[in-house]
């Protein structure tokens, strides 16, 4: 047993700080540092900048741009780009359909995708969940009628997440209404501008516009986009979103706010008492930097046991998704307590432009009240412990 | 002993929450956050109308001497349906100041609350005072026949469309409060919006002028009085988060009733019956608290009766949060959407505790005195 | 609206204050302050000297010895009594089976039960539980079947609250197996020293023998014995089991236990550093000095409004239930933190007589675990509030 | 980095448990209570024969080289079966205060706790100190060719069955670690139970005299190796919690499968299904942080070290609680009763966080330093 890392593990994460260091654009890297977002240009400049080191798409096979590394330098990878901060890779391709489509696509879907997800030429989003549809996603009502060759989509897709950016998106759609609700429901790859396809925004309670809803009507989509058998789309679902459970720890993250949140707190941007010099706040923060290091050394864990493969649903994983989201929201809160009056600042509406060190607060804690919600609520996330893991 | 509410008060409370579902519908308030001051004149003139501006004011003032209790139902229906119109800073936080301005200095000015036409806003935070009054660094010293003031003031809530400020500012050895008309600070105000869909902004003193009546409460009682509004605007919004909670868990069980997932309503889960029957209990023991905070304003010394405000802010913030938490988790993504009433409600619910102080404040006040159990001994 | 009593209710509150510091004697009163127990003697005299003043079953008829005090006055006295602190009565008689006697008894058995519960002449037991009925009680298998004069019960009680110290035992017998759970169920009134009924101690986690076992071995009950109409026992359970929901708020036994944890952590007896100078500490105190002001005022709420009647099951008093258990755990909890080490202090066991001001510390944070089970485990107060109160 | 035990190690785990599981099961504890040292002289030479006592030790002083790996599994083996005979006392506490005293004074004495004729009690609170070594007030002061000690101790644990006894004293200005064998204190103990069924005791030391030898440990090293020797015996007490959290979480488990109400077994019930995921996260954060303190004490400096366990006692003891309490609820009746296993887990996990300090105690160390993020980077 031994936590620390090997001398080629060691030098391996020098090399990447340093590459963060040398690439990322500084007013890009101020900007992450300090509570703001990529715009979709600067990521999709970043993801190429990744791709030409060969990074972009780390844990996908070799030939198709990964590079492999072990889970545990995946692992490292991930932490580093995290606590950076530097953007982390679109998901939704390069975590999501990618792996789907080399999985299971054909060789036409592989050579004809792929490439364009590693660089972020193709920005892609989900079309998974429904109205009616959420956590029971089996119930969804989306169907595909056959068409001369190809399918023709209709139905409503729900909490599609930066659709507004996205030229392609994934669907799950009924192809046989004769099954039960897992089967009869296939995967189909599906260009945004397609006639028939419209996006509707959802605005969120944290002021931003990142998720949609997406109306199909009588969308026509050719068979060569229709991804491994047909009425195989539920296990091709399942697939991809047992993928990256140990994504999902985002522990990176944390000990990046928790850093921001100590730096701020230490000395206050206007002055005035430190939060830093209250016991109460003291202990907390302590208590935060606790719940990090466990979630880390128990991800750690997970990794080095082999939890963290493809394709395996590792019921140990859920760990990772309940106090990963917990400690995700925890550290948003104790942000918002640093901010304290300044969290009275929000940055959407008809300001005239004011001290804006808090303004990040209240919206970060607000949108990520999500996490306990999506990617399976955390509600699922303790049934499945108690049912795989404990077999209650 | 008595929880009860007189048949007069009962009349309010409907009347209030008549005129709130007739007037400002949760589907009026984007369309009023968009108003040039975030909120409706109309509304508001309709508020006046019904005396909920004069209420808290004793009638030899201009007011229609309603106490505490009459506080708290407006807030409470306040609290439910989230109009953006300026009351709590106008009639309570301004209000509990110039009742205790000097005769003279607030003669008429109660009556200009009363019929609508002053609304005012209070600039007692700046930057770094962390709602510690003893923070505070803005200055006025004698110039002339009045007054210059020096500093910047932060975190104004509804400056937008106040017509009066007032001005906490250290004059001496005390802390002085002004009374400034709005025009007064035309070009020197930075305005914003707030995450529970309000406004607020900021105010550069800086060389600004007022006369010697501007002064309204001396700088040996400034401290004292400003505290004392403070208290009596934190056990209000105690009331408003009581009535924003129960918004939140009627609209909560309503959703577990109806919304069906794995072919069931979700409200038949176990976990999530439990988690609403925990969301009833923290409201039912806020609810205790904020009448306590309530009744202490007219039974107790204001000492004793700050720290009974200080324990109901401490439970409000942690029911707050409960609440407003579990409200957005059970309805799921739903929850999450700006166009669903909760949203609205869950954000101001984040806002409660962090208005006239956060739960470390409240608390640091309660630790730094004697046990709260020995004050309900006579 | 307004939280101050009348003065006739002051004046009555001081009577009542007066009256315990002129009757309970010092050396009780002492040890009752410090965590101790009054002796089953000790419980016996002070019953009979509450008997003389006409206060020993306030809340019980006036013909039978009640006060005819107003809900509030009942609720000041019980206060009072848990806060100085004195011995409560001896629910079983006083609070359960009294009521169900003067309820739904004879004449004859309330004139010959009655007088003896008031003066605790009779210490009575509880027959509800079985081992296999604990929350649900409705599936209980101890059996009546008829004999000439009476009943013959046999089966198994458990859970039996200072069984040992008990004459009488009031029990819960199937009388009749056709019917569906619920039904079918008689109320007997049994002497403990029947022939067939076997006492057996259950020691528990605190080291103390408070609960017991009983098993009924064909023993006798003459029809003389059974409450009501035969059958309808489970009614008269339940509205035993509703009663008294006010008292089992307890928030005079909480706010003494509070009272004497700021004498501790302000001077330790043994000295050393004092707890209630640790910043962490003083909050954790403080925060449960509000949560038993808010559980004291909820109480006075259902009480003012009439939610503390007998044999009203008022949903709302379920909150007391809740709060009161956790309130009175998390007291005695911060009792082991002021206790420090000297926790370790364990009262039972081979001691040699070592410094004992911690001693009650862990048995008391033991035995009150058991709070938030027995009466209707929270889980079912939870359910209860979720069904009845939010219509779930 | 490397998580998994090598063949070595998983052949003790297996040992060890077996061992305990034939020869200390469940029903045998309450007889091994009523001995005279409050444990069994059979089992614990049982233990000795294994190799357990002189497990930590160096091969060179007479130990078995093991490491803090080989003690984290006997300890989670400790935990699971909570055996009351003096391991921790003996082998972790005392021993490493043994390991670093001067070779003459410990010359033979490894060998002999290797051997399982010397079992120690370390005498270091009193009972104002409330944890803190500095607190100590008990002192040595030179007298003829030895010293003459004065003051009390308080809460020494496994105090009965000792044969040597580690006293700290003042000394000068600093702490000095004196060595006594049991039958020198004969008359001056007072010995007593503990909630988590294992014995204690004072010592009231006036007027003892020891020769020069018995100083193992001089006053400017005292207070560093006694503080040492506490790390050692938290981050092994650590892994005897995960142990003991495991096994009441697999009771529980089992008991929810078993246990039928209303028809059903009460494991199918979703509130108490969610509250056993619950547990099983809190003891898998536990777990890793027991990991860490463990692997700290090979590979970082002392002080980086003491952090590390700090850092896993706060989760250990928040666990400990946590587990232990809704073990005992969803269990119900049952799990209050002595007869059945559960009681002395639960008992013990309570007391996980009072013997060497609680929860605030370990908090209060890491508050004091930078921040714990910091460290995870070299």
């Amino acid at each position: 047993m031994d936590l620390r890392l090997s001398a080629e593990d060691l030098a391996f994460r020098d090399e990447l700080r340093a590459f963060l260091r040398a690439s990322l654009p500084a007013p890009l890297a101020r900007r992450l540092r300090t509570g703001g977002k990529a715009s979709p240009e600067e990521l999709r400049a970043w993801t190429r900048t990744l791709a030409d080191r060969g990074w972009s798409v780390p844990h996908w096979p070799v030939e198709w741009g990964g590079t492999g590394w072990s889970p545990l330098r995946q692992m490292i990878f991930r932490d580093e780009v995290q606590q950076f901060p530097a953007p982390e890779p679109l998901s939704f391709g390069a975590s999501m359909v990618g792996p789907v489509i080399y999985t299971f696509g054909s060789q036409a879907q592989k050579e004809r995708f792929l490439p364009r997800i590693a660089r972020l030429d193709d920005w892609w989003c989900q079309g998974f969940s429904e109205p009616e549809a959420g956590s029971d996603l089996a119930s969804l009502r989306t169907r595909a009628e056959p068409a001369e060759g190809g399918w023709r989509i209709t139905g409503q897709k729900a909490w599609t997440s930066l659709g507004q950016h996205a030229n392609w998106i994934f669907v799950l759609a009924r192809t046989d209404r004769t099954a039960k609700k897992q089967n009869g429901i296939s995967f189909f790859l599906v260009p945004m501008d397609s006639p028939g396809l419209k996006l509707v925004p959802t605005e969120l309670i944290d002021g931003s516009h990142e998720v949609n809803e997406l109306f199909f009507d009588d969308v026509f989509v050719p068979d060569e986009n229709v991804v491994g058998e047909l009425n195989k789309g539920w296990d091709y679902a399942r697939f991809l979103l047992s993928n990256e459970r140990t994504g999902q720890a985002r522990v990176g993250l944390a000990k990046a706010r928790l850093r921001r949140i100590r730096e701020l707190a230490a000395a206050p941007p206007d002055g005035g008492p430190a939060p830093l010099d209250h016991p109460a706040f003291q202990r907390r923060l302590a208590e935060l930097e606790v719940q990090a290091l466990a979630l880390e050394t128990t991800l750690l864990r997970i990794v080095a046991s082999g939890g963290g493969e493809e394709g395996e649903a590792n019921p140990v994983s859920s760990i990772l998704k309940l106090r990963g989201s917990e400690l995700q929201q925890a550290t948003a809160e104790l942000l918002l307590d640093v901010a304290g009056p300044a969290a009275l600042v929000w940055p959407y509406g008809p300001g005239e432009g004011a001290p804006l060190w808090g303004a990040d607060a209240a919206p970060t804690y607000f949108n990520l009240r999500k996490l306990s919600i999506y990617g399976g609520a955390n509600e699922i996330q303790r049934t499945i412990v108690a049912r795989s893991i404990l077999g209650l | 002993m008595d929880f009860s509410l007189n048949s007069e008060q009962i009349l309010l409370k409907d009347t209030v929450t008549r005129f709130l579902g007739a007037h400002s519908p949760f589907e009026s308030l984007a369309a009023a956050r968009a108003e040039p001051f975030g909120w409706r004149s109309g509304v508001w003139q309709g508020m006046v109308e019904l005396g909920l501006a004069g209420l808290p004011f004793a009638e030899d003032d201009g007011g229609f001497g309603g106490g505490p209790e009459e506080v708290m139902i407006v807030m409470e229906a306040l609290g439910a349906a989230q109009p953006p119109e300026p009351y709590l800073t106008t009639a309570i936080l301004g209000g509990t100041i110039l009742k205790s301005a000097s005769e003279s200095a607030r003669a008429g000015l109660i009556g200009q609350i009363a019929e609508g036409t002053l609304r005012l806003a209070v600039a007692w935070q700046e930057a770094a005072t962390r709602w510690s009054a003893d923070e505070i660094t803005a200055s006025a010293e004698p110039s002339g026949s009045g007054f210059l003031l020096s500093g910047r003031k932060a975190f104004v809530l509804d400056l937008a469309g106040a017509s009066h400020v007032v001005i906490a500012a250290r004059l001496g050895a005390g802390l002085g409060l002004f009374l400034a008309a709005a025009d007064r600070l035309t070009g020197r105000t930075t305005g914003y919006a707030t995450p529970d869909g309000r406004r607020a902004g900021d105010i550069d003193l800086g060389g600004l002028w007022l006369e010697a009546d501007a002064l309204i409460v001396a700088p040996d009682e400034g401290g004292e009085v400003l505290s004392r509004a403070l208290d009596a605007a934190a056990a209000a919004l105690a009331c408003e988060a009581v009535g924003a909670m129960q918004a939140a868990l009627d609209l909560t069980v309503e959703y577990l009733k109806t919304r069906k997932q794995f072919g069931v309503p979700i409200g038949s889960f176990q976990a999530l019956q439990h988690r609403a029957a925990d969301m009833f209990v923290a409201l039912e023991q806020a609810r205790s608290m904020a009448m306590r905070a309530i009744m202490a304003q007219s039974s107790l010394p204001s000492e004793a009766s700050a720290r009974e405000i200080a324990a109901a802010m401490v439970q409000i913030i942690d029911a707050s949060r409960y609440i407003g938490q579990q409200a957005v988790q059970l309805h799921g993504g739903i929850g999450m959407t700006e166009e669903y009433r909760l949203g609205i409600l869950f954000r101001r619910l984040t806002m409660i505790g962090r208005l006239f102080g956060d739960r470390d404040h409240f608390l640091d006040r309660l630790v730094a005195g004697p046990s709260l159990l020995e004050r309900i001994e006579p």
